[in-house]
């Protein structure tokens, strides 16, 4: 007698293993370690910084929803935490002060016609966030660069209030590092508060969760670039390390610019991509009309990367090698 | 110590220790024997027997057809039941001899050692000899032995790499071969060496079996020709090309074969089975394999003759434990799963793994969000995403630019990826079409 | 096309919605993009290209049994420039305000598709009347793209249509409406929507 | 052959009708254009020198312009600067009128600018910033005021940036002192 074979085992292509790994679980984690800038924008900035993040956040997962059903797609994807990212990176790159109407438009904008016109995650070309924000920079221009001080520092005339890259680059007036590290300065939401940003950057770094090149290229780019001119005529330019810690470099550098949907995938292309935008930044700063310019390097770069992949195939393990 | 390895590569869990401490056991023949014409790389060898008729343990059943070929031999004595397609575990229907046994092992008359002292065979001898016995790669590849040990004159071979890696997590067949069989391995080397010209061998372990290296270090202490080379566990490891380019820096050319930089690379298994066969006369009728996984009662090493049905042994190593989800040939990694476990041992099965319903994983598929993880491991220096994009979008010769048929399909980036994209499996796909195109092209 | 009279009125119909230059061929776009900042520019250039289109039509259809086929391209250009260069004069002598608002987009009526592309698709082949309700279509069909465009940028971007206020205070203006930018946002959106109206309307 | 004789024919006729239409069209619309230029011109100087009557040119360039401004005497007012300079984005032209002892700048017109719609181009907008330039004293130059100021803090010699387009207003200034130290070298 034959014996009974048992069948109705799964099939499926090797491997059989799986990695922990798991899109929502990055986005989550990178949604833990952004409670960091968050929490000093509430501090510095109090009720407005709650407003603005709300309000950021659920017009993002709002627009995402709309969309998910208009394109009839998994409604689940709404919970990848991709929106929720958005929402709080564009919250945290927006002036203290600006009116909620205008938050609701960027994060529309940031979702539908920075993700979603697209196809949605993984398929846009450019940082959501940061397209919302440059359209509410092109919209309302008055509004986008209209600074309020912090809650915690009582100005006499707070009427308006210089970030410190405006201060240096039009009236020449440098913040002290204090108050950098710590972000008792005027700028948007989330750039005031250096050090939170560099632990939570080093934090996603040790999980991985963004490439190291990215931050490396871009500050060193800065650090060098900035260095230069310094030596060359400090009475005219800022120290290296001001450049570094005043404005939205390092939340660009650590958050913005390690989008992994927007940032190459080879090697080679990721470092190209990092000193470009460090050197933009440098240009837009020291030479250009605006005081800041991470926003427009860091898009100008994103433009790039189709090409850059396309470009800087590494070389294949035994490539090259005869035959 | 001095641990080498390649760049890139990941670290699964390993989980040999679930078999790693049980001895090799001799599983004798069962009732029915099911052998496939076609267990190799190259062409399928031709039936020479009918049904019906007796066949004696070690007869040679199937005759090879080219270079690229390999015979097949009975690994029972007893009756053709009958010649007919049967499921193998390459998922396809095979034309198969499927033999009664008789429980005798009846030995071919003709089977005895071409000479009685091992080491005065001549490569040419070798050659044959091992040719005849239908010997090809037992670490999963199958691809005829003969051919590797034939390399073309104007790539004179300098060196042997024993490969005992076994990145694969879950085998630990190779481990306890190296454990039981010391001495033999170390004849079967030095004839490789022998028969290709070379001068030196290596013998590449993982770190992860300690005791197979200082082992080793002890038997071959001032031998200059053999060098025990300690490696990191990291998987692939035991692939041929990140072994040449871990142990010695050189790179295997794309699209090339190891003996291109001067390197015979040979599984322990198969050096094993060239030394039986020299010393036997006996072909290649039987393997060493791992039973294993949380979905198996007992698991075990077995020496197992080629033919067994899958469901003869998983019965004889206490049936299924639990609920099991996933029947597997060969390791976790670039194991072809099997619907059913009606099919046959060949010689390419180098395990045969029962993963419980639990452990498969059930992760929901998003887009590719170009984290770079895949990148970032593969082994081979590829841009696994890009290929897959490309493939997906039928560019199939955009993507062989970039190394689409460089793939090694070891899994690394499947297995890293949070997408939970199954690269692996475009690519395959990917593979299939561009030769698909090829051949259509030719006509 | 069973009568002649259906015929003369589908000549002049199909430019305004199902051959629209703007939004279906999208033709003219250096103009459709560049002056839509404010319905009057889109009015100006509108009239100017109607000007231009109907009296090239007009010239070409009557000559075009006389130009050889080598040098048809070169005589057409010809004609254009002549009415572009007077259309541009007369701006700049009668209305300075809006010729300085236009600037070079007057005189780059010449290059714009859509003029070539009508004369040597219709108005080179057909008669006089034939040539004249197409032209007229195809402007028209520019003229309605055009203040399409420019309504939405005027308002959203200014608060105001044809310089009247429509939105009052608390209208934020949108100032990227009314840059470049806003203009590829607005022409993406129209083309969108009309696109979806068009499946829509098969589909019925 | 003969097909090429007739294809310049033909092309030779178009071209020779067409210029001679357009040739008739230049000149009926020639004196309307001067006109409208001049006008353009003759209204700035008008809104820049109060009281100023007639004027006449003393330098003519294409990018620098002088004009003396006179009263319905002929008595010497004021000068009228017409001068391009650089600005944000593109050139910004304008016109400005300063007394006949050079000594105070009576109101400035921008003339033409691309600068930002919104931010920049406030500077064509009486009263978001030209208001700041009435009756500046410029024996030493013009000057921005550090921080925003109501106007009658404003020193006698300081104008105010607006507010978020501190670039366009620091171009006007420049463009203006730039002007001032080429009219002192034409009028002494």
């Amino acid at each position: 007698m034959e014996k009974q074979y048992a069948s109705d085992f799964k099939i499926s292509s090797s491997p059989h293993l799986r990695g922990k790994e798991s899109v929502p679980k990055i986005m989550y984690w990178v949604v833990g370690i952004l409670m960091l800038p968050v929490a000093s924008s509430i501090y510095f900035f109090g009720m407005n910084a709650v407003r603005i993040l709300l309000i950021s956040v659920i017009v993002s997962l709002l627009t995402e929803y709309i969309f998910l059903v208009s394109r009839k797609k998994d409604i689940s994807l709404l919970f990848d935490g991709s929106a929720i990212i958005t929402g709080i990176l564009l919250a945290l790159t927006l002036p203290p002060g600006l009116k909620s109407s205008y938050v609701v438009i960027g994060a529309f904008v940031s979702i539908a016609l920075g993700k979603q016109v697209f196809g949605g995650l993984g398929y846009n070309m450019f940082n959501p966030a940061l397209v919302g924000r440059a359209f509410l920079q092109a919209s309302f221009p008055v509004a986008m660069t209209t600074w309020i001080p912090p809650v915690i520092q009582k100005m006499v005339d707070a009427k308006t209030f210089a970030t410190p890259l405006g201060g240096f680059k039009f009236s020449h007036i440098l913040t002290p590092y204090k108050n950098l590290l710590i972000g008792n300065t005027g700028g948007s939401l989330g750039e005031t508060s250096a050090i939170l940003l560099i632990v939570g950057g080093i934090i996603l770094l040790i999980k991985k969760y963004i490439d190291w090149k990215i931050p490396t290229g871009i500050l060193l780019t800065v650090f060098v670039l900035e260095g230069g001119l310094y030596l060359i005529n400090p009475e005219k330019y800022a120290n290296p390390l001001f450049h570094i810690l005043a404005g939205g470099l390092l939340l660009g550098a650590f958050f913005m610019a390690t989008d992994m949907v927007t940032s190459p995938i080879t090697p080679k292309g990721t470092w190209i991509y990092a000193v470009g935008i460090g050197v933009l930044v440098v240009l837009i700063r020291v030479f250009g009309g605006l005081p800041e310019g991470v926003m427009y390097s860091i898009l100008i770069m994103n433009a790039f990367v189709p090409l850059l992949n396309r470009y800087t195939r590494p070389k294949i393990l035994g490539e090259g090698g005869k035959k | 110590m001095n641990k080498k390895t390649f760049p890139k590569g990941i670290h699964p869990p390993d989980k040999k220790e679930l078999s790693k401490d049980f001895k090799t056991e001799f599983f004798p023949a069962p009732s029915t024997i099911v052998i496939p014409l076609h267990q190799h790389i190259g062409a399928p060898a031709e039936p020479l027997v009918n049904k019906k008729d007796r066949v004696l343990k070690g007869q040679k059943i199937g005759e090879a057809k080219g270079f690229i070929s390999a015979p097949i031999h009975a690994s029972v004595s007893g009756t053709v039941k009958s010649i007919e397609p049967h499921l193998t575990p390459s998922g396809k229907k095979i034309m198969s001899v499927i033999i009664t046994n008789d429980g005798e092992d009846e030995i071919h008359p003709d089977i005895k050692p071409l000479k009685d002292d091992i080491s005065s065979y001549s490569p040419e001898e070798v050659r044959t000899a091992v040719r005849d016995a239908g010997i090809v790669g037992l670490g999963g590849a199958a691809f005829p032995t003969s051919v590797k040990l034939s390399p073309p004159k104007e790539f004179p071979v300098d060196t042997v790499i024993l490969n005992g890696a076994e990145c694969e997590p879950y085998l630990t067949t190779d481990y306890r071969l190296m454990l039981e069989k010391t001495d033999e391995l170390i004849i079967g080397a030095e004839i490789l060496k022998e028969t290709v010209g070379a001068s030196k061998i290596y013998i590449g372990i993982e770190d992860n079996k300690e005791d197979l290296i200082s082992l080793y270090a002890e038997k071959l202490k001032g031998r200059a020709d053999f060098e025990v080379a300690p490696l990191k566990t990291k998987y692939p490891q035991g692939g041929e090309k990140m072994l040449v380019k871990a142990i010695l820096g050189r790179e295997v050319p794309t699209g090339g074969l190891p003996f291109h930089v001067g390197v015979l690379v040979q599984n322990v298994g198969t050096t094993y089975a060239v030394y039986e066969t020299l010393k036997t006369g006996m072909p290649l009728i039987e393997r060493g394999l791992t039973i294993t996984g949380e979905g198996i009662k007992t698991p075990k090493n077995l020496s197992v003759r080629i033919g067994t049905m899958f469901k003869d042994i998983v019965e004889f190593s206490g049936g299924y434990a639990g609920n099991p989800g996933k029947l597997i040939m060969g390791g976790p990694m670039m194991g072809i799963s099997q619907y059913t476990d009606n099919v046959p041992v060949i010689k390419a099965t180098s395990g045969i793994l029962v993963l419980p319903d639990e452990e498969i994983p059930h992760k929901k598929e998003y887009p590719c969000i170009s984290c770079n993880s895949c990148v970032d491991h593969c082994p081979m220096n590829l841009v696994p995403t890009r290929i897959v994009k490309l493939a997906q979008n039928k560019l199939f010769e955009e993507s062989k630019k970039w190394g689409l048929l460089d793939c090694i399909e070891c899994g690394t980036c499947s297995y890293v990826c949070p997408a939970n994209i199954p690269l692996v499996h475009w690519i395959r796909y990917g593979k299939n079409e561009l030769m698909k195109l090829r051949k259509k092209s030719e006509k | 096309m069973a009568s002649k009279e259906n015929s003369y009125f589908s000549d002049f119909i199909k430019g305004l919605w199902k051959e629209n230059p703007v939004l279906v061929q999208f033709l003219g776009m250096c103009p459709t993009l560049a002056v839509t900042n404010a319905v009057v520019n889109a009015i100006a250039m509108s009239a100017a290209v109607i000007f231009v289109l109907v009296a090239s039509a007009i010239i070409i259809s009557l000559i075009r049994k006389f130009i050889p086929a080598q040098v048809r391209i070169a005589s057409f250009i010809v004609v254009i420039a002549t009415f572009v260069t007077m259309a541009d004069r007369y701006l700049a002598a009668f209305y300075p305000e809006l010729s300085k608002a236009l600037g070079p987009f007057i005189p780059l009526i010449v290059v714009n598709c859509i003029i070539l592309g009508r004369m040597e698709a219709f108005a080179s082949k057909n008669n006089v009347g034939r040539s004249i309700l197409d032209a007229l279509g195809m402007s028209f069909g520019f003229a309605i793209g055009l203040l399409l465009m420019s309504t939405f940028r005027e308002i959203l971007g200014n608060g105001t249509w044809l310089g009247y206020e429509v939105l009052g205070n608390w209208w934020d203006k949108w100032m990227v409406m009314i840059l470049p930018p806003g203009a590829f946002l607005t022409l993406g959106t129209i083309v969108g929507v009309s696109k979806f109206l068009q499946t829509k309307f098969k589909k019925a | 052959m003969k097909s090429r004789i007739y294809m310049v024919f033909v092309l030779t006729f178009v071209a020779v009708i067409s210029s001679g239409l357009l040739a008739y069209f230049a000149v009926y619309t020639q004196p309307y254009i001067e006109k409208n230029k001049k006008k353009e011109i003759d209204k700035a100087i008008m809104e820049v020198i109060p009281g100023v009557k007639q004027s006449e040119p003393i330098v003519n360039e294409s990018k620098f312009k002088i004009f003396k401004g006179l009263d319905e005497k002929g008595e010497i007012i004021g000068y009228a600067v017409y001068t391009i300079g650089t600005g944000f984005q593109d050139m910004i032209t304008v016109m400005f009128g300063i007394d006949k002892d050079l000594k105070t700048l009576f109101s400035l017109k921008v003339l033409d600018q691309k600068e930002t719609p919104g931010l920049g181009a406030k500077i064509t907008d009486d009263t978001e910033f030209l208001r700041f330039w009435k009756n500046r004293n410029i024996e030493e130059g013009i000057r921005l005021a550090k921080h925003l100021k109501e106007m009658k803090e404003l020193k006698i010699n300081e104008v105010n940036a607006i507010s978020g387009a501190t670039i366009s207003s620091r171009a006007v200034v420049k463009i203006i002192n730039d002007a001032l130290q080429k009219v002192k070298k034409e009028v002494k």
